[in-house]
């Protein structure tokens, strides 16, 4: 038997739910644990060993310019790189920054704004380095992530369909909580992954895995508005956690616009 | 060939038989024939275009000189087709080497004398304008087909 | 020769069957829509309910009455007991660099579908031609079609959403039933029951049930000719191949596009739409492989994926190769149209897009067009 | 139709990779024996396998080899994507799966007694190959036989030993055509279908065989048609994704056909409404 591929798992600027998913894998880490040396893990563990690594997993988005230093060497380090979760894809909640000036911010929010070093823009690892393959996800669904490294162990493409997550509403033969209760559910324009987890509880989706290949959120918002949902609930729902990421961006940009009036109505 | 031979096969040759009898008197005076071995270069990159072929047998390359790949052959041109435009148009500097491939017979004109003579003969001018743009077309349309990459693309999985 | 099944005698149908070892499945209300499920007695029914729909609408209402089957039809198609929407087809395992493949086996559970519409009969009977009678029957639908037994149940009502009528496909069954019931109310609750093969008529000699007077099957009738008369949605379906493959340029693909969510609702809910993805999986190991076969669809643009990517990239593409199919080339590969006029596609649309509007939308540009050159 | 596959169509059978022979860069074939008891494979020129790397994926790959050998598949494979990227790393001993084969056959019936040319596109060649040994075999109800080649650059033609040993045995004409002429090659460059331009045909009793990426056979079936070959007389092969074999996944559809099951090979008025459509 060959040497066993070397794992390391990075932090950047994230809430390590990502990370834990790997944890949660109860059933599989064994396995896990048995396909691959995991190398670097602060997380989990305190062993270090030195790169290069096979495949790094790569959480969160980057936000500092050291940061955007470290993924370049990670990145050189690493033979295949994976981004998991919507800081990683897509910049995350903290991209919200993006849409606003952060000096402003830190000088409201810290006593001493200078010595914060940070970039203005929250960005997606894709932005600064190659990635190999990009996991969805807030968080990742951890079968998905045992799926990718199985793919990655076994040359293959990993099995991470880009439809809506209404094809796993449908699959998993669940109900339309959108044509049945007219509730607001981003599933026809979001990324399928997490198992239409939200429409199983009869909720709408929140749009977590990210937009789907080819996703029309104008149409999607146009629905929305038809069903009743305000503008103002259109807009959050695409400024979200994947709110950075183009599709969602934009349809909230669109959604901004439409709001303005009606705010400066109301002073 | 006697000048009444080549203006005979002149006739005959599809590059030149709608021309009236008189044209082809002319073309004919400011031809020759000529036959080329493997290897002998009919053009030259950047050499004043003196000359242009009608090729009748054999077979000729355009070729370019790419710096790191080597000569490189972009068409290959037989029976029936021309060699070399340039010579119509300014500044009259050939584009690529022609290169003889397999033993090749031709007609060779003195296109600077043929180019003066298109002065006093502007049909002629023209109609052979027209052929040489019949040239042109075809070899634009390969190259617009070559650029599509015909073999490159495979819908395999 | 028609009978009689008294209403609180429907058990004894279910009963009938579970004795000669039929799984139930039938119409259940589940998360506010009624689907079809395992069933194991007349209590599960929707006994009481009906649903209102229309385009990306579906709302669940009581009724005044007790109808067992007063509702249309739900998200959930029967093509689900025959093609599955995930099922594996074969695993297989490594040792010493030997594979040895092991293949799924067959079901072996006989199944009773209980209440379907006239429209789902024919929508099994397009998939028959496309998976059990083409050069390579699907040996896990060839199984479980010729061990399911079907008690279709004719309409008396209809949706908005319904369009059986432009189809020939309904409101009765007319074929490919074992029993067909027509649920009356008044003046006694009860069902007019047809058979349909050799199956249905044991079924009602083990029951023994009556025949069925006149008055009982003019009422039946009667019923029949309501749900008829209530269908408004209309599809002119004699040109309509033509009509899709003259304009497959036409700009009103781009128009339906710009609604089109491409989520792929429509080709999930429809009880014609056959497409799957077959994917492969491994364990970490890579010593256990296997094959599973899923619902796939035309709006995913992996579907088309080629090497440089999908050939349908746009969702005019998308949405263009579905209506196409389902209209016009699915006669060319079945001699048969793809639609069967259910209306599930307009209903469980997000967007309420209406393949009817469509259709309507394309001829209606080319008579303008022909009153624009007069 | 050839051999049925076996009644369950959609499991492989295990193969073992006898021999790996690289091609051109990027470009190898296989060929693949039954690792148990299985049967003569029978297949029809122009028919394709659904070759599987267990826990990879499944791609159709056409059959290249001769149909009189009935004892194994051969398959030349481009590797291009990611199951064919890691059919390339297989060597000879390994287990891969096979179903088939599937699809239809070249016109060989209808082109007895009749000129033949046989025009194909870079890799286009393996899948016209089972198509040559079948002409060289009856070589006698042929009349002229032209193969008519194109690849990108002399170092992608593929089978030049063969190409050569079939052009000295005469019985066919063999003209090679690259887009890119160089390596000291002395041959033609231009287009496939300039080659058609100096055949020798009767176009009324003549039948054309086209295989190569759509857009090439696109070009080389209008050429055919300039040579006043019937329509009906040219017979192109179509690629498309194609998952299942069998007709049930809807994936190799073009227009009203499925490429699997109806095809892959069309004559050209059935299948010319539904080329060269944008995103059909």
């Amino acid at each position: 038997m060959t040497q066993k591929p070397k794992l390391a798992v990075w932090k950047f600027a994230s809430c390590d739910g990502c990370q834990l998913s790997l944890l949660d894998c109860e059933d599989e880490l064994l396995a896990v644990a048995g396909a691959v040396d995991i190398a670097y893990f602060p997380e989990a563990t305190r062993r270090m060993v030195d790169g290069p690594y096979d495949v790094s997993l790569v959480e969160g988005s980057i936000t500092t310019p050291h940061d955007a230093e470290r993924i370049v060497a990670i990145r050189k380090n690493s033979k295949k790189l994976i981004t998991i979760g919507a800081c990683a894809t897509a910049g995350g909640i903290q991209a919200l920054r993006n849409f606003r000036d952060v000096k402003e911010w830190t000088s409201l929010v810290y006593a001493h704004p200078e010595y914060i070093d940070t970039l203005a823009h929250s960005s997606p690892i894709a932005e600064h380095v190659k990635v190999d393959f990009e996991l969805r996800g807030c968080p990742i669904n951890k079968m998905q992530l045992v799926e990718v490294l199985a793919a990655f162990l076994n040359q293959r493409k990993p099995l991470v369909p880009n439809h809506s997550v209404c094809v796993e509403c449908k699959l998993n033969e669940q109900v339309c909580v959108m044509v049945t209760q007219q509730t607001p559910c981003l599933g026809p324009v979001t990324q399928a992954g997490c198992g239409a987890l939200c429409p199983r509880y009869l909720r709408g989706c929140f749009g977590c895995f990210g937009p789907k290949e080819n996703p029309n959120t104008a149409s999607m918002a146009t629905q929305w508005r038809t069903s009743g949902a305000s503008e103002s609930q259109i807009f959050r729902a695409f400024r979200g956690i994947n709110g950075y990421a183009e599709a969602f961006r934009l349809e909230s940009e669109r959604s901004e616009q439409r709001l303005q009036p009606t705010e400066q109505e109301a002073k | 060939m006697t000048p009444q031979d080549l203006k005979a096969f002149l006739a005959e040759h599809p590059f030149f038989s709608t021309l009236p009898a008189e044209d082809l008197a002319i073309m004919a005076s400011y031809a020759e024939y000529a036959n080329f071995a493997v290897g002998d270069i009919l053009l030259r990159e950047g050499q004043q275009a003196t000359r242009f072929y009608v090729l009748r047998e054999g077979s000729v390359a355009i070729d370019v000189h790419h710096p790191a790949r080597g000569l490189i052959t972009l068409m290959t041109v037989g029976k029936g087709d021309v060699v070399g435009w340039s010579w119509l148009l300014e500044p009259y500097l050939s584009q690529f080497d022609a290169r003889v491939l397999r033993p090749t017979k031709a007609l060779v004109f003195d296109a600077v004398a043929l180019r003066a003579s298109f002065e006093q003969h502007p049909a002629l001018g023209y109609a052979v304008t027209r052929k040489l743009l019949a040239q042109v077309t075809k070899r634009l349309y390969a190259a617009r087909i070559q650029l599509l990459d015909l073999y490159g693309i495979s819908n395999n999985p | 020769m028609h009978y009689r099944l008294e209403a609180s005698d429907l058990e004894q149908l279910l009963d009938a069957l579970k004795a000669d070892g039929y799984a139930l499945l039938g119409p259940q209300r589940q998360d506010n829509a009624i689907l079809y499920d395992t069933l194991e007695s007349v209590a599960d029914l929707p006994q009481g309910w009906t649903d209102q729909q229309e385009a990306g609408q579906y709302k669940l209402k009581r009724r005044e009455d007790a109808a067992y089957f007063g509702y249309v039809v739900g998200p959930r198609s029967w093509k689900r007991v025959f093609l599955p929407p995930r099922k594996r087809l074969w695993s297989a395992t490594q040792q010493d660099g030997v594979w040895s493949i092991s293949e799924e086996p067959l079901p072996t559970q006989k199944v009773a579908l209980i209440g379907v519409r006239a429209c789902e009969i024919h929508a099994i009977a397009i998939q028959d031609r496309v998976l059990r009678e083409g050069p390579y029957p699907d040996p896990y639908y060839t199984t479980m079609r010729a061990q399911s037994l079907i008690i279709a149940v004719n309409c008396t009502q209809a949706a908005p959403t319904c369009f059986c009528t432009s189809m020939d496909t309904g409101p009765n069954a007319t074929f490919g039933f074992d029993l067909s019931l027509t649920e009356l109310l008044e003046p006694a609750h009860c069902f007019v029951v047809e058979v349909g093969s050799p199956k249905g008529q044991a079924l009602v000699e083990t029951l023994g049930l009556p025949a069925a007077n006149d008055p009982d099957q003019a009422r039946a009738q009667a019923g029949v000719d309501q749900a008829r008369k209530q269908i408004k949605r209309t599809l002119q379906r004699d040109d309509v191949k033509a009509l899709l493959y003259r304009n497959l340029e036409h700009a009103r693909w781009d128009e339906v596009a710009s609604r089109c969510l491409s989520c792929a609702n429509c080709t999930m809910v429809c009880p014609t739409c056959f497409c799957t993805e077959m994917e492969d999986i491994t364990d970490l190991t890579g010593d256990h492989a296997e094959r599973w076969q899923r619902w796939d669809s035309c709006f995913h643009g992996q579907f088309t994926h080629v090497h440089g990517g999908p050939v349908r990239q746009s969702t005019r593409s998308r949405y263009r190769q579905w209506l196409t199919h389902k209209l016009a080339s699915w006669e060319d590969q079945f001699g048969t149209t793809g639609c069967v006029g259910c209306g599930r596609c307009i209903a469980w649309c997000p967007a309420g897009i209406d393949l009817t509007a469509e259709v309507k939308a394309f001829r209606e540009s080319e008579h303008t067009q022909e009153n624009n050159k007069r | 139709m050839g051999a049925s596959p076996a009644i369950r169509p959609m499991t492989p059978r295990p193969f073992r990779i006898e021999a790996v022979r690289p091609e051109t860069p990027n470009v190898f074939t296989w060929t693949l024996r039954p690792t148990q008891e299985d049967g003569p494979l029978v297949f029809q020129p122009g028919q394709f396998n659904m070759l599987s790397i267990f826990g990879v994926g499944e791609v159709p790959i056409s059959v290249s080899g001769d149909a009189e050998q009935s004892e194994i598949w051969v398959h030349t494979i481009r590797s291009v994507g990611t199951v064919t990227q890691v059919m390339e790393t297989k060597k000879a001993g390994e287990i891969v799966g096979v179903r088939g084969p599937f699809g239809n056959t070249w016109p060989l019936q209808a082109a007895e007694g009749c000129d033949v040319v046989l025009a194909v596109g870079g890799l286009g060649l393996a899948p016209m190959r089972p198509t040559i040994y079948h002409v060289l075999h009856h070589r006698e109800r042929y009349k002229r036989v032209y193969l008519l080649y194109g690849a990108r650059t002399p170092k992608d033609i593929l089978y030049p030993d063969e190409l050569k040993a079939w052009s000295e045995s005469g019985a066919l004409d063999i003209r090679t055509t690259v887009d890119v002429g160089m390596d000291g090659w002395d041959g033609e460059v231009g287009l496939v279908t300039d080659l058609i331009s100096d055949i020798r045909i009767d176009p009324y009793h003549s039948i054309a065989m086209v295989c190569g990426p759509e857009i090439m056979m696109h070009f080389t079936a209008k050429a055919l048609f300039h040579r006043r070959i019937a329509p009906a007389r040219i017979f192109l092969s179509m690629e498309r994704s194609m998952r299942c074999g069998t007709g049930w996944c809807g994936h190799c559809q073009l227009g009203p056909t499925f490429l699997c099951k109806d095809g892959p090979v069309y004559d050209y008025p059935s299948i010319q409404p539904w080329l060269h459509k944008r995103e059909l």
